[in-house]
Order: structure tokens, then C-alpha cells, then sequence
């Protein structure tokens, strides 16, 4: 039934490493620009403020796949946009990298600041009645509680970038999904090829959830 | 019958490609699959207002047929011995040839100039593994649909959009693409259109093969040839010669 | 800390006569509620005042507008004779010199005693780490929880924290020090430990306002008590007089609720 | 608060006002040149051209053909799939909090295994299952797969939320139950799950929105005829693919901002004079259940004076009410994870 | 409640002879610690008991096992001669016969004050809703907040709250109240309205169990005093002779502690 693994024209490891690759650069540049955008949702300049929120409500209503598009579409296929990668490869690689971090960031973005949210009041207050000023206050005090308190939902949104990476496929790039699709228009065998990725992704997304849920429980801020 | 009516019959076809299969926005079904498909209900003794149009995407052909969700199918289904193994066919109806479709003007003297070109195509589909075995060096994007590559096409990101010769007819035949596309004219494979049918079904196959011939027969083919890709400049070869016989 | 420490019988002792914190006609609003009606105060150095009053009566909204976390609508607050900087550096280096403690301790939950007593003098006076270090030490055997530096604060009791975060506060060398309810969050056992470091500082010469339903701690500590009901200081006395016989009904009414069980 | 106050930062004096009425000056013109320079290079690409957008302004039929049947099914699609998955994943949800192994570890693994597997593979295989063991006609099929996949999936993620909203209550609401004689079952109707709907209904909505997002994946694969994919055959007939996918996303962002404002307004309806435990779940704030450990009690930036654009909980609520014998949180040590509301 | 509300001077009426909680030689860990160490109580019908002790030394524990909302891991508990069934149905009517009021309050914030009372008497006791409404209110004018019987919890005041809760658990009729430091999160001039409510109940004959530090409340309420320390019973006396004179070591340090300020 699974004779189609011995079948040399799919590279089942190469499409899953592909798919790690993209979890990866896109986690990095998500939790950056995530990070930022939360900094500025509780900075104190206003319009920073204002552009972190519509940013965020703007992006995470939109599907992912749009997202994926649009930046296939409008930044390289229109503006000619590639990111100083050639060969098309490398280009929807690094377009689908950017669209990650596009989207991922907001659910990072909110998470941090679900995170600063579990830092009682009086921590911030104290701080600042010792006369610490906002960037110390956010850098010494709530910052290293709210990313204590956060790796467990951050860990939630790794999982669900993981499986996003799937949504790579709209625009090519050769990640686990497209080898499915690929195997499933030529093969004809439904059931066993989705096992096998199914299995794939479980082995790709457990760990990651035992192991950080488990770093999430050494680290957290007892009070 | 699939659609579980007797009085009606239900056709898989494609909602998305110009001059095959598409939903206009009235809502109706145009293009020569669609006069195919129509002709062959019709020979089978089923009125227009009869036909159940169905979409059946590349991907879930084989299972509708398997599963007698559809009668037949009348989709770009090109006739390779994997499908065989799975449905049967009728016809081939129509022989299309990979091709690529450029900006009007310029052009592709020969197939060895394709290794210097970027090209698009759909994931997954025959053409884009087709092109990418036959000439490594190519850059090839894979996109989600046709009209997306048509974008970079448009905005000189891509040098040409590579599938069926039909398929590209199609889209420059289109109101709004007419005179800025072209068909290079390069036959990179020849692809065999067949009308699937439930595997077992010789019956079957045998009508719609008389339908088949009585349509190239009576000039409707030819008419629907010309109205369908005309409009693109494209060249259609004369119908194929049936190999799906019982 | 001041550095000599006077010994005083707080309940008797003239104040020094030089006045440290000023608040004149002090308004503010939360949305339509008037939390801080025209409240006149002077606290004098060396002076230690305590505040009672019915909750919701905006006591801590008056220290904390003291220490500038809630800015204020109307009137003027000055420290020093100078008046409470708006932002930035001078309202770091005022709320450097204001010391605080709040009902809920505040300890800064990441970091150990040791490095909670250290961030303020390291992070704002620039006082290098080891200088920092032999500080908080000396301070928190002051207090004594000397043996408790470099655990966690959810390592310790009610009592001992509290300890911890006037050990912070004086860490920063304030002229004066608001207390908001130091003891109210303490099992019962636990309340005597802080108010006697509390004692231990008035002895010392240190200006204090302490907000507190510390009846003992007001009547042995305290130089005077206000007595503040709806945004108004109501009474102001000295504490035998305040507690044996109160003016305003308004505090006797207070007094006989609190006194009576 | 009339003025813009934090906790985080003291209320701007006049310096910081004008640092940032110059940082917005700064701001502002890099947002405008940035848009300039989408729209200019859109510009020259005719990407802006009418021929491309005429369509959607001057030809009804592209709504009443593709977009708003597309709309239909995609919300038909989403709301099927959440009034079939909330009721799936309160059982889910309350299994895995039972006292009996047995009960609790198959809820743990159906739930753990559904959230590990990308929704499109879930979505494949129900196609696949549907065409080989069931009855189901073709034209269901494509609606019937795609409100399996969200439905497994989602019911997982809402069995979390619902774990997270019971015990983000405060342990006392059980221990009062069972001190006035209500048995396991009747706390739980009676007790919890009524407050728990209420701290769970912004992490509900946010589902919904992930719902009705993740509709568009059947799109593709299976054929199912919703927004993205009528968006599709939009493009394919008038060649505007730029033009048709900004109107689908507007369409998706619209969408969804109604649906959260409907549940603010819900919520705050049902909320009404009745906030006490002090226990909220906003879509992101499971979490607090977590920072529990010692007692909910202490209230959180969120909940005091309030971030900027914080939630609009009145401010200073002491939180009092949870159990003062700081074990009130994380019952049993198990901490519900945040609900994966990202997809 | 009990009908015939007799009238009692508690420090000086002999209790009636009827043991209605006994727990013999009752033990509790939990994990290494050893919460409950060998308890032998027995508490008479009528009588009001007040335990008292350190943070951490078992009180709250000790009333939670009497209701088992905590199990015990060796002795017995029996109340009216009944052990403490393990669970099911027989446990709900076993808890329904004793009421017990947090510290907390612990409304549920989701009712209103009525269905908070009648909540218990129409879903465990099976009493008409009419009935129940009816009893709720004479029991909430009884504690002082008749006319809050519609407000949501959380629209009332601590102390208010705190009443509440003492008139849903006597709505369940039962034959012992558990009082876990029902006055310890409230503020000060709260205290002696719920104090109050519980020194009528006193009067009334009602069985009582108070945890509490209010040691006014103790002195002239209880028959009794239990001190706890460590887990043990360390020493039980008659109010005047417990603060008076305490015989152990534990008590007077305690005591010192707790009195001094
Ligand atoms: N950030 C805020 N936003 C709105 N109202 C507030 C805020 N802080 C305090 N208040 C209100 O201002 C009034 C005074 O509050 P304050 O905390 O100063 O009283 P208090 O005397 O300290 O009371 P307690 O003894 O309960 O601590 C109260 O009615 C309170 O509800
Ligand atoms: N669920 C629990 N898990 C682990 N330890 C517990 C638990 N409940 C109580 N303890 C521990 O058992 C001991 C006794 O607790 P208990 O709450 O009975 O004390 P208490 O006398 O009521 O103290 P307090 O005056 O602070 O309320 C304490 O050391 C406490 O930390
Ligand atoms: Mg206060
Ligand atoms: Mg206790």
C-alpha cells in the first residue's frame, strides 16, 4: 500500500526539510517583528499605538493563503519585488518566508502582549516608583516576566506556523504540501499518501509542544 | 446516472479555464469541453437543460468517476496508462500540445531557447513536472492558477506560461488579453484529450466514441474548434483518431 | 537612610521645622468621581503622619499622587520646595527620592531579594554592582531577612517580603517614604515584624506617611493623623487627641466601626 | 482616563508631547511614502487601470455570480462547522478534566492528535472517506469534507478553551458548589460552564474568525465553491487576479470585524453587572489561568489601569475575590495550554 | 436554623451534652507535608468553637475535612454519628447539612443574590423555587441585605457579599456552620457587620466552627477556644482562660504576636 515511499522522483525528506526550513525563518523573523509590534501596542506614542492595533486587525482576519498571494502576486509577479534572491525557487521560498512573518507576527504580537498582561499591575508600578523610566520599566521588569509566561502560547503559534507553512503551496514552493499534492494527482492513493504526511507533520509538531510546554512550566515566574 | 435522476445526467468538467471550461458570469458553462460534453449528452439522448454541470477538479477526477458521481467527464483529461489503470476513456476527442504562451511580439525560436527562459505553470500539473524534467535549467514558478501566472506574464516577471496549447488559447483568446498574448508554437508534448468514464462501462464508451466521431463528422467539432480558439490565432490539428475502443 | 539617626518619642518630639512635602488645593478626577478634593498637607521633615479613612476615600490615590503614578488636576505638589518634575529624568530622580511600599509588596518576581534591593541604586543612581551589593546586604540585615538574600520572593512569607520591599525603597536613599497599607495583605502573626521595622525608621528620623488601619501603630508612631472621608482630609490631629476624641461625627462614626471589635 | 495613562508610563508630560507629535510627523510620512510607492509601482504595472476593477463596481454579475454565493458558502461552511464543534468540544473539554483516566486520556490524545495535523490534511482525508464509505452526492461532498476537517480540528482547539475557561475560575465557585451539596455534574452545569461561557467568548469568536478563514483551504484541493475560490474563476474571467484578491480579502476582513464587534457587544451584554470572579479569557489570555499558580488575585496589567488599548474592563478591580489561600489556580498542577486560535 | 432559638450566655452555658462532630485521631498530608497530625476534636451541638493559629498551621485544612471538600488520609470524622461517606449522593446530603463561608465569599458571580440563595435549597434539597425565593428573602433580611436580593455579587460591597454567603449556607438548614476566616478579606469597617450576623447566630444555637483572628469575636462568642499549630491541636481552653492564661509555649508567643499591636 505505501509502495509509492520507494518511489525515487519523490524526495519525501527533501519536501519535509523544506517545510522546517520555512518553520524556521519565519519563527526568527515572526517573534522580531512580533516583538516590535507589540512594543509599539503599548508604547506611549499614539500613532504607534494606532498602527500596531490596525495592523494587527488587519492581518489576522485575513486568510493566510491571501496573504501568501499577495505577496507572490503583488510584490514579485507586479513589483518585482525578489528580496535579492534568483532563480524562482529561492524567490516564493523567501516571498513565502516574508508572508509568514506578515501574518505569524500579529498572533506573536498578541500573545507577548497577552504575556504582559499576566504581569500584575504593581510590578510595572513598583518599577516606575523607583523611578525607573518606560524602556527600563518594559526591559528589566515586565518584559522578562510577560516572555516567562508566554513560551506556552508562543509554542501554540510555532505549532500553527508549522502547519501553516502548508499554505506555501499556493505559490510553489516545493514544501511537504506540494509533494502531496504532486503524489496525489499521479498516484492515486488518497488515504495511505495523507497518512504518510500526517504522520509527517505529527512527527514535526508533538515535540515541539511537549518540549516547550515543558520549558514553559521550568521557567515560569513563581509568585 | 450519477446525479441519482434518470431524466438528467451530470458532466465533469472545469470551471476555470477559458476556452475549455468556464463559468461565465452569467452563471453558464462555455468553452469546447463544454460543446463536447454538450454533444455527446445530446447524442446519448439528453437535452441541454438536462445536463448537470460538476466541477470536478484535477485531483478528485478518478474518485467521482469511481464513485459514479458524474457520468462522464469532459475535462482537459489527458489519456495516460496511470488513469487507465483506475477509469476508463472514450475518444481522444483532442490532441493538445504543451506550449508556451508569451507576450505578443516577442517570441521562442526553438526548444532549446526554453532553458533561458523563467516560466510559470500550475503546481502539480503535468506540464509544470513535464517542463521541469525536460529542461532542468529553466526557471520554473509554480503558481496556484493560470490567471496568477497571467499577472507576471503581464508585468515581464516571467518570460512565458507553459501548459496545454489549448488551455493558453484559451486565456489569450479572452476579451481582455486579446493582442497582448501569443502562442509560441512549440509542440513540447502531445497530450491526448479523453472523455472519462467509470472503468467496466464499454457501453458507454462505445456511444459517446460514435458521438464522438458523428460531431468530428458533421463540422460542429470544427465549429466549436473555431469559436472557441480562433479568436487566439491558434492552429488546431485535425481531430485525433479514436484509440479508446473496446 | 539619613544618616544620623535621631532618636525621638514621636508621640511628643517637635517636628523639625523645615516642610518636605507640600500639596496645595490638590484635585483629581477619576471620569465624574472626585477623588481628591482641594487637600491642603504639609509634612514636615522628620515628621511622620499617618492617613485613616474609610475605603474609597482616595488615601491611596493622595500617596500615590505624591509619588506622581497618578498625576493630579489642579492644586501643586512639591517636595523639597521644588515642584514634581512632569516627565522624564527629574521625575525619575523624584520618585528616586520618594521611597514607596505597597499593600501588595510588589516584589519583582524574577528577580531574588539581592537583586531587588540592588536594581533601583544600580539602574537609576548608577551605583556600581558590588558598592549596590554590600548596601542591600546592610539593609536587608536591618530588616532581617539578611538571611534570605538570594532567594526567590515567592520563596518567602507575607511579612518577610514586605521587609524586603522597604529594604528596596530605603535602598534608594529617600527623603521620604509612603507607606500604602503595608500590613493589610499579612496573616496576623506577620503584621508586628513590619510595623516595627516601620517603628524602628520613625525612631530614626525618617518622614513617613503611612496609610493604615493600624490603630496601635498610629497612636506610638504617628506625629499627626489625618483623617481623610470622600476626597477630603476631614481631621487633622495629633493621635491621643484624634483617637480619645475625635471632632468631625464623620470619624467618629470611622472610629466606632473599627474600634469596637 | 481622560489622559492616554498606563501603567507602563506616566501620562506624557509637555517634552513627550511634542517628542511625539514628531515621532507621529515621522511616522506618518514613512506609512505615505511606503504607500506611494505600492501605489505608484501598481500604477505603472496598469494594475490600477479600470478594465481591472470596473468589473467589481459595474458588473453586478461578478457579485451575484461568484462573490456573494462564495460568501454564502464560506459562512455556511463556518457556522455549520462551529455549532457542530462547540457543543464536540465542551465534551471534549470536559472529558479531559474528569476525575477517571479513562475518560481523561483518550480526550487528551483525540485532542492532541487533531491539533498536530495541518486542517488541509483533515480536510483530504474526510473527502476521501466521505467518497469511499458514504452515500454523501458529489455536489455535498466538497461541504461535507470541509466541515469535518474544521469541525476535528477545531473541536480540539475549542475543547482547550473551554478547559481554560473552567479553570480559570476561581477554585472557590467549585468548593462553594460542593459546600451547599451539588454533586460533580450539577456543579459544572450550574457553576461553571455558565461563567466560563462568558470568560471563553472572545476566545470563541477568535475561533470563529480562524473558522472562517481556514474554509478557504477546501477551496483549492477539494473544489469546494467558497469565497477564494469564486475569487478564482473572477480572475479567470476578466484577468484582474491583484484587483479580485483585494476585494476577497476586504471581504474577509469586513466579515470578521463584524463577527468580533457582534461578540464585544454580546459579551458585554451578558457581562452586564455581573463581573466578580475576576475571571476573564480574552482569545489570548488563557494564559492568566497559568500565571494562577498563586492566585488570580492579583490583577494584571490588563486589568488594572490598563494598557493603551487594553481590553475595556473598568479599572482597578482589586481582585479580592479569588481564594485568598494563594493555591487558587492550576488545579491539580495541570495548566490548560493558551488555544491555538492562530491557523 | 434551628427553630428554638434559645438564648445563651456562650462564655458561661454549659453546651448541651450531644456530640455532633467528632474526629478522631484524623491525619493529613499533603505530599511530604503533614498538614493534620492525629486531631481529636468533638464538637456538641449548640456550641461554638473558635480555632485559631499561625498561617500554615492546618485551620483551613481542618475545616475543609469536616466537609470534605479535602479527603483525610487516616481517623475518622462522623457528624451526628454518621462517618463521612466517601462520595455520590450520600456526600452532596452530607455537605448540604453543613454550611461553611469562605474567606472569599465565593458567590457565584453569575446569580443574582436570591439564586445564590435559593440556588442550594431547589437543586440539592429539591424545594420549590417559590418556597426557596420565599425563605431567601426572610433569611436575607435577616443578615441585613433584604433589599440587594436582585444586585449581582459584584455590585455589592465585601461585607455585604460576605452576609450573602452566610444566608446561602443557612438556606441549606444545616446542622453546623464552617467559618473559614470569614472577615479576613474584608476592610475594616466591614468586619463588624458580619461579626455581628455571626454573634446572633451564636445566640440562636447555632453549631458553629470559626476560624478567625478577630479574638474580640472569639472572647465573646465562643465556648471554646482550639489553638493549632503545626498541623496539632496544641492546646484547648475556655476563651478567658485561653487569652488570659495560655498554657503552652506556641499560644503565648502566638498570642504576643497577635495582641501586641
Ligand atoms: N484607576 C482608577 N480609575 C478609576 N477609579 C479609580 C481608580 N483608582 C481609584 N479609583 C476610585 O477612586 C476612589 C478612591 O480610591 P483610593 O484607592 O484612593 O481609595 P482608598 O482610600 O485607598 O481605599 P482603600 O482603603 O479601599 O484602599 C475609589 O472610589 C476608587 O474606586
Ligand atoms: N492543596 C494543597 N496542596 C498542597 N499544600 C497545601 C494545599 N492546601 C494547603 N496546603 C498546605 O498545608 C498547610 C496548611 O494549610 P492551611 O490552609 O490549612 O493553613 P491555615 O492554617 O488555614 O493557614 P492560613 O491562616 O494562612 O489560612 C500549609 O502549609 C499549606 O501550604
Ligand atoms: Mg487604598
Ligand atoms: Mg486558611
Amino acid at each position: 500500500m505505501f509502495d509509492f515511499l520507494d518511489l525515487e522522483q519523490y524526495d519525501l525528506f527533501g519536501a519535509f526539510w523544506t517545510t522546517v526550513q520555512l518553520t524556521v525563518y519565519s519563527a526568527i523573523g515572526s517573534l522580531i517583528w512580533g516583538t516590535l509590534l507589540a512594543a509599539m501596542r503599548v508604547s506611549p506614542v499614539p500613532i504607534m499605538r494606532a498602527f500596531g492595533t490596525a495592523y494587527v486587525n488587519l492581518l489576522r482576519n485575513t486568510p493566510l493563503t491571501l496573504v501568501i498571494v499577495a505577496c507572490s502576486q503583488g510584490l514579485y509577479f507586479t513589483m518585482g519585488v525578489s528580496m535579492g534572491a534568483s532563480g524562482s525557487e529561492n524567490i516564493a521560498f523567501r516571498l513565502a518566508v516574508l508572508g509568514f512573518i506578515v501574518y505569524t507576527s500579529t498572533f506573536v504580537c498578541e500573545a507577548l502582549r497577552s504575556g504582559i498582561n499576566t504581569v500584575p499591575v504593581g510590578q510595572a508600578e513598583a518599577a516606575r516608583a523607583l523611578g525607573l523610566n518606560f524602556s527600563q520599566v518594559l526591559r528589566l521588569v515586565v518584559l522578562p516576566q510577560a516572555f516567562r509566561a508566554v513560551v506556552a502560547p508562543l509554542a501554540n503559534v510555532l505549532i500553527a506556523l508549522t502547519k501553516n507553512t502548508t499554505v506555501a503551496a499556493t505559490i510553489g514552493v516545493a514544501e511537504a504540501a506540494l509533494l502531496m499534492r504532486d503524489m496525489i494527482e499521479r498516484e492515486a492513493q488518497l488515504i495511505p499518501i495523507a497518512a504518510v504526511f500526517a504522520f509527517g507533520f505529527i512527527v514535526l509538531t508533538l515535540p515541539t509542544g511537549l518540549l516547550l510546554g515543558w520549558v514553559s512550566k521550568r521557567v515560569a515566574v513563581k509568585r | 446516472g450519477g446525479g441519482g435522476d434518470d431524466d438528467k445526467i451530470s458532466v465533469g468538467i472545469k470551471y476555470d479555464q477559458p476556452g475549455l471550461g468556464l463559468k461565465t458570469p452569467d452563471g453558464d458553462f462555455v468553452g469546447f469541453d463544454v460543446d463536447v460534453a454538450t454533444y455527446i449528452a445530446g447524442e446519448l439522448g439528453y437535452e441541454p437543460d438536462q445536463i448537470d454541470f460538476v466541477e470536478s477538479p484535477s485531483g478528485d477526477r478518478e474518485t467521482m468517476l469511481d464513485r459514479g458521481d458524474v457520468d462522464f467527464i469532459v475535462a482537459s483529461y489527458s489519456i495516460t496508462d496511470e488513469r487507465k489503470e483506475q477509469v476508463d476513456f472514450a475518444g481522444p476527442y483532442f490532441v493538445a500540445h504543451q506550449d508556451l504562451l508569451i507576450r505578443d511580439g516577442e517570441s521562442v525560436p526553438n526548444e532549446e531557447a526554453i532553458a533561458d527562459l523563467t516560466l510559470c505553470s500550475v503546481g502539480g500539473s503535468t506540464s509544470a513536472a513535464n517542463l521541469a524534467e525536460q529542461y532542468p535549467g529553466a526557471g520554473l514558478e509554480e503558481l496556484g492558477t493560470y490567471s496568477e501566472c497571467l499577472t507576471g506574464l503581464e508585468n515581464e516577471t516571467v518570460d512565458a506560461l507553459t501548459t496545454d496549447d489549448s488551455i493558453l488559447a484559451g486565456y489569450a483568446a479572452q476579451e481582455q488579453n486579446q493582442g497582448k498574448f501569443t502562442l509560441a508554437g512549440l509542440s513540447l508534448s502531445d497530450e491526448y484529450y479523453g472523455v472519462g468514464i467509470p472503468k467496466g462501462e464499454t457501453e458507454r464508451r462505445d456511444d459517446i466514441n460514435a458521438a464522438i466521431t458523428k460531431m468530428v463528422d458533421d463540422g460542429a467539432w470544427q465549429e466549436a474548434v473555431d469559436e472557441h480558439f480562433g479568436p487566439a490565432g491558434h492552429e488546431v490539428e485535425p481531430a485525433p483518431e479514436l484509440t479508446e475502443t473496446s | 537612610m539619613s544618616d544620623a539617626p535621631l532618636t525621638k518619642d514621636p508621640a511628643e518630639s517637635a517636628p523639625l521645622a523645615e516642610d518636605l512635602v507640600v500639596l496645595e488645593s490638590v484635585d483629581k478626577h477619576f471620569g465624574a468621581l472626585h477623588v481628591l478634593q482641594d487637600i491642603n498637607l504639609t509634612i514636615k521633615r522628620g515628621e511622620v503622619v499617618v492617613v485613616i479613612g474609610p475605603s474609597g476615600s482616595g488615601k491611596s490615590t493622595l500617596c500615590r499622587a505624591i509619588n506622581r503614578l497618578e498625576t493630579i488636576d489642579g492644586g501643586s505638589i512639591t517636595i523639597d520646595e521644588k515642584p514634581l518634575p512632569e516627565e522624564g529624568r527629574e521625575l525619575a530622580r523624584l520618585r528616586a527620592d520618594v521611597g514607596m511600599v505597597f499593600q501588595s509588596f510588589n516584589l519583582f518576581a524574577h528577580k531574588t531579594v539581592l537583586q531587588n534591593v540592588t536594581l533601583g541604586p544600580v539602574k537609576v543612581r548608577g551605583i556600581s554592582k558590588e558598592e549596590a551589593e554590600t548596601k542591600a546586604r546592610g539593609l536587608l540585615d536591618r530588616v532581617g531577612v539578611g538571611n534570605q538574600a538570594d532567594k526567590y520572593p515567592a520563596q518567602l512569607s507575607g511579612g518577610q517580603q514586605q521587609r524586603v520591599a522597604i529594604a528596596r525603597a530605603l535602598a534608594m536613599e529617600p527623603k521620604v517614604m509612603l507607606f500604602d497599607e503595608p500590613t493589610s495583605a499579612l496573616d496576623p502573626e506577620m503584621i508586628n515584624e513590619v510595623l516595627e521595622v516601620m517603628q524602628q525608621l520613625a525612631r530614626e528620623g525618617m518622614t513617613m506617611v503611612v496609610v493604615t488601619h493600624e490603630m496601635g501603630f498610629a497612636r506610638s508612631a504617628a506625629n499627626r493623623v489625618v483623617f481623610m472621608a470622600d476626597g477630603r482630609i476631614v481631621e487633622e490631629a495629633e493621635p491621643h487627641q484624634f483617637f480619645d476624641n475625635p471632632r468631625s461625627d464623620r470619624a467618629k462614626d470611622f472610629l466606632s466601626k473599627i474600634l469596637q471589635h | 482616563m481622560s489622559k492616554a495613562a498606563s501603567v507602563l508610563y506616566d501620562a506624557p508630560g509637555p517634552r513627550a508631547k511634542q517628542r511625539n507629535i514628531f515621532i507621529t510627523i515621522g511616522f506618518v510620512a514613512v506609512l505615505a511614502a511606503l504607500a506611494y510607492w505600492i501605489l505608484s509601482e501598481l500604477g505603472d504595472k496598469n494594475q490600477l487601470a479600470a478594465e481591472k476593477w470596473d468589473p467589481f463596481f459595474t458588473d453586478s454579475r461578478v457579485w451575484t455570480t461568484y462573490l456573494l454565493p462564495g460568501l454564502q458558502e464560506t459562512m455556511t461552511a463556518a457556522a455549520l462547522s462551529l455549532v457542530i464543534a462547540l457543543p464536540l468540544g465542551a465534551v471534549l473539554g470536559i472529558a479531559r478534566m474528569s476525575d477517571h483516566w479513562w475518560i481523561r486520556r483518550p480526550a487528551d490524545i483525540v485532542v492532541e492528535f487533531f491539533r498536530a495535523i495541518p486542517v488541509l490534511i483533515l480536510m483530504v482525508f474526510a473527502n476521501q472517506a466521505y467518497a469511499e464509505w458514504s452515500t454523501i452526492d458529489r455536489e455535498m461532498r466538497p461541504m461535507y469534507a470541509v466541515i469535518t476537517g474544521l469541525v476535528l480540528y477545531n473541536a480540539s482547539v475549542l475543547a482547550e478553551i473551554v478547559r481554560a475557561g473552567v479553570l480559570s475560575l476561581p477554585r472557590g465557585q467549585t468548593d462553594a458548589a460542593n459546600a451547599i451539596g451539588m454533586r460533580k455534574g450539577q456543579t459544572m452545569v450550574h457553576v461553571l460552564l455558565p461563567q466560563a461561557v462568558t470568560a471563553m467568548l472572545p476566545a470563541i469568536v477568535s475561533q470563529l474568525v480562524v473558522i472562517v478563514k481556514d474554509t478557504a483551504l477546501g477551496g483549492a484541493l477539494l473544489g469546494y465553491g467558497e469565497l477564494i475560490s469564486n475569487t478564482r474563476l473572477v480572475a479567470g474571467n476578466y484577468s484582474n487576479t491583484i484587483a479580485a484578491y483585494t476585494v476577497a480579502a476586504a471581504i474577509f476582513i469586513a466579515v470578521n470585524f463584524l463577527l468580533t464587534y457582534l461578540a464585544g457587544w454580546l459579551e458585554a451584554r451578558i457581562r452586564q453587572g455581573r463581573r466578580g470572579t475576576g475571571a476573564v479569557l480574552s482569545s489570548d489570555l488563557a494564559e492568566e489561568t497559568q500565571a494562577g499558580g498563586a492566585g488570580i488575585a492579583a490583577p494584571t496589567l490588563d486589568k488594572g489601569a490598563g494598557l493603551p488599548d487594553g481590553t475595556d474592563r473598568p479599572a482597578a478591580q482589586g481582585g479580592t475575590a479569588a481564594g485568598g489561600d494563594g493555591r487558587t489556580g492550576g488545579a491539580g498542577g495541570r495548566e490548560p495550554d493558551d488555544p491555538d486560535h492562530v491557523s
